[in-house]
């Protein structure tokens, strides 16, 4: 038991560790104004995070980051069920909804601007424009890959409509689906510090965007690792998200392995 | 990667050498735009090469690894990039304020709101500007502080200069503290200035500069020196043939129609005064970007 | 038309079943196949008729087109007088693919219920009905389980289980018993026939086994090989009442079981040129 | 389909496609309907006054700009640089992405040992990275190639992780006892199942990656489109900037149309594919 | 031990099994089954043994761990005197899931010759065996079909043709004919003995049909329902010759036969407590 449990953490942080010893090892000997060595950013994360910024940046980023996120889930699931499971309108929204996907967000946010002004709205809706196409497209193919044999039992006992939404698609679908929600989530983070940065004042993105502008760069490192943190945390609550909705497929896939 | 000599980047002798300058695509570098055309910079045997960035996010790090040899940046940012122990020093005055604290065309308060019209009536409400902690959030606090309004009574919001004659339309913002070509579009949509200017904190106040990393200084003090002769020279021209400086905008800005002949252009004299660079020193002190005058010694020394 | 005017036509005449010159041609990358050529026959309400033929034939095919799957290329199925165009109320498949038929996420017992639970069945009549269906094809002990955490022969029976929960009017059945061992396939021959008797299904069974054919059916549909057409259709004059022992040791049993068995020999040499349909 | 019954003779011959319904347009038709009615909508929106037409102009007066800027030199000068560093950060960020992807995914000691370290990485924004690629690799096609490769490695690694692991233990079972090498088991099985998850990876890639080319261009000042757009927004060029706009999303459709087409190459043996094709 | 020891071991006496105590639990989500509680038995060089027994009562699993694919929970295989601890070198195995046993990205002649190219069998040598292998199971003219255009009978005929090609040394097969009809399954039947026969492979047989069980093996073990041990082990004495009608009807087989089918029918309820018995 203890053994598994150290083994456990040791593949949680033992490559963590080592590439933190190579910064270290590697930052000490720069004297590049841009490379702080660890300690400065260590000493940096403390004083910057520990302090009333945890109210005042962090908390409304993760607010405007969870409603995004979960925006762009829904949004993404809906669509990409549609798109998946209708050819016609696959073939007629897919070059639109490509070429949404193809223009980048510092150029789509003064547009977006014109229509949700500058406020939170504006901010989620960033990020829901551009996280929810991992979602959207893995749910399409998901959707497309349905078993046949599977599909056809569903339409021989009259699992229609909702039915076949909740006991059919979305299960089938869900090991796609997930590896999208699982991309989005990173991609989420991403947005939310690029939406910050335009007509903020508040959020992890705009506190590490006016560190790099100030050039506190051991304030910038630290506001990025705490990104890195942050996208760590989030996925091991995934992590628990996604073992209670795939273990059937955790099961599946192992069950030839017999043991565990 | 342009000029055939192996000194690219230049060591110090008279040789000819290539330099890269790395500028943000508004109407304030005119003169080098036109300095380079008028040869000026050839004069000097320099090759010049014209790197366009959004911002200091890569001017500053091209300086300071030697991508580029100069950058062209506002003051305050580097007195806080000074602060911060960036190793660059300022080589020139690049740009000044203009004479009018209701017209300057590099930090000029614009708004739509017809109940705003003295610095006063600013309380409370909420102002965009192009990045916080720099020179525009200088520039509002010491107005409101100077017409007796707490600094910190208005909300700053980063809006890119672009987009601001829109997000005063809409009116998700109040006022706007931007720059040409569009303090001239937002005047065609209705806009008013406000005495909120960079001329506001100092008529003919320098706010931006050149500057240099320590250590390419340090190795071509020769290169530097014509550097600062061909720009002086460039400054000077352009401040005194100011249309052949407007005519200059259209080669590298697609401004519409007219526009180059209507917007303020600023001051150019590139005389670089202590005293007149302390000033803006205080101000940001006293808006709290710095500490102290320490900065300014460091950028400015050697 | 409406779905409830199919439901009241089928209600009418439930069972009848009527295949009228039903040809399907499988068109695919490069690979085109007549898979049935041209088959019609019809099987009455309450019947329960066995398809024997080669492996290839087609019966496959026709049970989906008959379920209302797969769209025939030419010709047309009709279920109580009117025409099938997708699956129809009432019936129930048991595919041929059991393992691909049950769901993974769910367990055995919801995968049973989930059918019931679209007709509506209240609460209590399903569970009785899931326990039920369990209990007769052996698997009493196994509700909780997931369907790849059971044996082929399991599995199988699952499928099985989940199409005589649903008290179909209609059971179309694809080689149902082929993976379980010869005991439970006897019980599972004599529990079709029982409920068969019971319920008054309308049964269409594709088997294998010619025994199997001849002991469960009132008829048998031998067809030829690929593409397909029926060969003969052998009518059982066996007793009603059958039994494992007694009725396979009927001459008469013998002489069916000869008979077809000649008959499915002759259907895979059918064609002159027997494998016409399949190249390419 | 008819509604006589067919008698025996020979098949009917019916045309492969017709599984299209009758009314239906043919899908490329249908999907450049799609950017027709877009094209609609944006020429709608500024000229009923929804949005105001000096920042979101009519589409008529942006195809206008359009056509100007293709008749610039430069714009094509700005299109190959962007097609460069898009095209190579990519390529790099597919390769290396799948490559890892295949070795990670297979080895489970990898796999494990990697997790944390992977999700540290990932949600680290490329702009943020922008001061740091310029001190090291300057402002010219290497710093647009880390920053893109950067981004657009984690869609490709993803999507491969989860592919290599959804291999069927049947399948994974014929293969051990036929005691396939370890290298025709990647090839054989792991590849083929992967594929699907790789193919969406790979089109969310091209547009992370063409969307990091822009931004950085954009931020950095590399020559590309995304410095003409910079370029056009500090002018207050707003007609153009919306024609460059539109340029970089026709590549992103472009790219689509290209994957596609692949797909229906690779993957004809995929269930999404082939219960899709004609029955 | 290196892989060319365990090759030369095996090479040695390629093919004798030996299944020691073996015992396997599966450990899954909630549910822990112990599926082979305790088999030991030995199938000589050469030999061809069925195995029979109940649906669910551990067939599969045990083959499994005999093909080294399932590590047992107890006990060990030896295979040429070797223990067996991932897939010996020149045995193949037909899996009962026989569709998601074919690689779907592959044509049939693909999926049968790729074993033969990772065996190093020269390319012209390789298109025989393919040619050979598909033309002996009945399916000359799919070579260049997917698996999944073809029928469940033909998909597991080219499961069959993908063993045979592949010439092991010991050959497992689990209900290899079960989705194909009646004379194809008597011709696959005299495919295997005459394979069996002359290439001297061990063969291990999981069947659900007694029939086939006894007119095929040289032993027949029977298993009883899970948990599982070896309930009898019957060697069949009837002539090496064998031919589908005249062995059939031999008096000796009929015994066989009744002997096997009693044991079968005792499998399922030897365990005290009879969780599987049919009720229907
Ligand atoms: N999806 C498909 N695409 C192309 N051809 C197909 C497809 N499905 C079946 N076929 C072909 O149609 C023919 C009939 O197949 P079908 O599955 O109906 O046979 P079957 O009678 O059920 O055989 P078996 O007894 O082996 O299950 C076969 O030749 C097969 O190759
Ligand atoms: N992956 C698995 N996880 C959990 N239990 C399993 C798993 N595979 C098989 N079992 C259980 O092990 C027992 C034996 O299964 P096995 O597949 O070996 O039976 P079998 O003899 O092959 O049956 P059949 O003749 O029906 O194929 C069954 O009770 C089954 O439920
Ligand atoms: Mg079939
Ligand atoms: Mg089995």
């Amino acid at each position: 038991m203890l053994k598994a449990g150290a083994r456990a953490f040791l593949h949680l942080f033992g490559l963590p560790a080592a590439l933190l010893a190579l910064w270290w090892f590697f930052a000490a000997r720069s004297d590049s104004f841009y490379y702080p060595t660890l300690n400065e950013i260590l000493s940096a994360f403390g004083e910057t995070w520990f302090s009333s910024r945890i109210v005042d940046d962090v908390l409304p980023s993760l607010w405007r980051l969870a409603v995004g996120y979960l925006g762009a889930v829904v949004l993404g699931v809906t669509l990409g069920v549609l798109l998946g499971s209708h050819r016609q309108l696959r073939a007629l929204l897919e070059p639109v909804l490509e070429f949404f996907r193809a223009i980048p967000p510092p150029v789509l946010i003064p547009v977006l601007m014109l229509f949700s002004g500058i406020g939170d709205s504006m901010k989620i809706t960033v990020i829901i424009v551009g996280s929810v196409w991992p979602v959207m497209l893995n749910t399409v193919e998901g959707v497309r890959a349905i078993d046949d044999v599977l599909a056809d039992t569903a339409r021989c006992y009259g699992i229609t409509g909702a039915a076949r939404l909740r006991r059919l698609v979305l299960p089938a679908a869900s090991p796609q689906i997930v590896a999208g929600m699982r991309q989005a989530l990173s991609i989420s983070i991403i947005l939310m510090v690029i939406s910050e940065m335009f007509a903020s004042s508040s959020g992890l993105g705009f506190a590490i965007v006016q560190f790099q502008r100030s050039f506190a760069i051991p304030e910038m490192w630290s506001g990025i690792l705490l990104l890195g943190l942050l996208g760590f945390a989030l996925s091991l609550l995934f992590g628990l998200l996604e073992s209670r909705v795939l273990h059937w497929h955790r099961g599946l896939r192992q069950s030839q392995k017999g043991e565990k | 990667a342009c000029g055939s000599d192996s000194g690219g980047g230049g060591k110090s002798g008279s040789g000819k050498a290539d330099i890269t300058l790395g500028v943000i695509p508004i109407i304030d570098i005119a003169p080098i735009k036109l300095g380079v055309k008028k040869g000026f910079f050839a004069e000097q045997n320099l090759n010049v090469k014209l790197q366009e960035s959004q911002g200091g996010a890569a001017i500053v790090p091209a300086v300071v690894s030697g991508d580029y040899q100069f950058g062209y940046s506002n003051i305050v940012s580097l007195l806080v990039a000074k602060s911060k122990g960036v190793p660059v020093k300022m080589v020139s005055v690049g740009a000044r304020a203009s004479d009018d604290e209701l017209d300057d065309g590099s930090g000029q308060l614009m708004t739509s709101s017809s109940s705003i019209n003295t610095v006063a009536d600013l309380a409370g409400k909420k102002i965009a500007v192009n990045t916080l902690k720099g020179i525009n959030e200088v520039a509002v606090r010491t107005s409101l502080e100077k017409s007796g309004v707490p600094g910190d009574d208005v909300s700053l919001v980063e809006v890119p200069i672009p987009n601001m004659p829109a997000a005063l339309k809409s009116g998700d913002v109040d006022a706007a503290m931007m720059g040409e070509p569009f303090v001239t579009v937002a005047e065609k949509q209705g806009a008013h200035p406000v005495p909120v200017s960079y001329a506001a904190m100092g008529k003919q106040m320098p706010f931006a500069g050149w500057f240099v990393a320590e250590r390419y200084a340090a190795d071509n003090p020769e290169v530097v020196k014509r550097f600062t002769t061909a720009l002086e020279k460039s400054l000077r021209y352009a401040e005194e043939h100011p249309d052949e400086a407007r005519a200059t905008l259209d080669s590298y800005l697609k401004l519409d129609e007219g526009v180059s002949a209507a917007v303020t252009l600023p001051g150019w004299d590139p005389t670089t005064s202590r005293d007149e660079i302390e000033n803006l020193a205080k101000l940001t002190v006293d808006a709290g970007l710095i500490d102290d005058l320490k900065p300014l010694d460091a950028l400015l020394d050697q | 038309m409406t779905s409830t005017d199919v439901k009241s036509a089928v209600r009418a005449d439930s069972g009848l079943l009527d295949v009228r010159g039903v040809q399907k041609t499988y068109y695919g990358s490069g690979r085109t196949v007549e898979a049935v050529r041209d088959l019609t026959f019809s099987v009455g309400t309450g019947e329960l008729a066995c398809i024997v033929g080669p492996s290839g034939a087609g019966k496959t095919t026709l049970l989906k087109c008959i379920a209302g799957l797969l769209p025939p290329t030419g010709g047309e199925v009709r279920l109580g007088g009117a025409r099938v165009q997708g699956p129809p109320p009432g019936m129930a498949v048991v595919f041929q693919e059991y393992g691909r038929s049950l769901f993974p996420w769910m367990t055995v017992a919801d995968n049973i219920a989930l059918p019931l639970k679209q007709k509506r069945t209240p609460k209590p009549r399903r569970a009785a009905l899931v326990a039920e269906a369990l209990e007769s094809v052996g698997l009493r002990d196994v509700p909780h389980a997931y369907p790849w955490q059971l044996s082929g022969g399991m599995q199988q029976r699952v499928a099985i289980a989940r199409a005589i929960a649903y008290e179909p009017d209609v059971l179309l059945m694809d080689e149902p018993f082929a993976a379980v061992d010869a005991q439970t396939r006897a019980e599972l021959e004599d529990l079709t026939r029982s409920l068969w008797r019971n319920l008054g299904m309308t049964v269409l069974f594709v088997t294998h086994d010619i025994d199997e054919a001849v002991y469960l059916g009132q008829r048998v549909l031998v067809l030829s090989g690929s593409p397909t057409v029926v060969m003969e259709d052998v009518a059982v004059d066996l007793p009603a009442e059958r039994e494992q022992l007694s009725t396979r040791a009927l001459p008469r049993f013998a002489e069916l079981r000869a008979h077809v068995y000649e008959q499915v020999q002759r259907a895979k040499t059918f064609h002159t040129a027997p494998a016409a349909g399949a190249s390419a | 389909m008819t509604l006589q019954p067919r008698r025996a003779g020979p098949p009917p011959a019916p045309h492969p496609r017709s599984r299209t319904r009758t009314g239906a347009l043919p899908e490329p038709l249908l999907g450049l309907l799609g950017l027709v009615l877009l094209a609609g909508v944006l020429e709608v929106l500024p000229r009923t006054g929804v949005v105001s037409a000096d920042y979101l102009p009519p589409f008529s007066e942006i195809a206008d700009a359009l056509v100007g800027v293709a008749g610039e030199e430069s714009f094509w000068q700005a299109l190959l640089d962007t097609a460069e560093g898009w095209g190579y950060g990519l390529a790099i960020a597919v390769g290396v992405g799948t490559g890892l992807g295949l070795l990670i995914g297979s080895v489970e000691v990898l796999r494990r040992a990697t997790a944390s370290t992977i999700e540290f990485l990932r949600p680290i924004p490329s702009v943020a990275l922008v001061p740091l690629a310029v001190l090291v690799y300057g402002t010219g096609l290497e710093s647009t190639l880390l920053l893109v490769v950067y981004a657009a490695v984690w869609p490709v690694l993803l999507q491969m992780l989860a592919g290599v692991r959804d291999v069927d233990p049947v399948a994974r079972d014929t293969a051990a006892s036929y005691r396939f090498t370890r290298w025709a088991r990647l090839r054989h099985v792991t590849w083929p199942t992967a594929l699907p998850y790789l193919m969406t990876g790979v089109r969310l890639s091209a547009s992370v990656a063409l969307i990091l080319a822009i931004s950085s261009q954009l931020i950095i000042g590399s020559p590309g489109i995304g410095k003409e757009i910079a370029l056009a927004q500090s002018s207050n060029a707003v007609e153009e900037m919306y024609a460059l706009v539109i340029v970089t999303g026709a590549l992103g459709v472009c790219v689509n149309v290209a994957a596609r087409a692949l797909e229906r190459r690779v993957l004809a043996w995929h269930t999404s594919v082939r219960t899709e094709a004609v029955t």
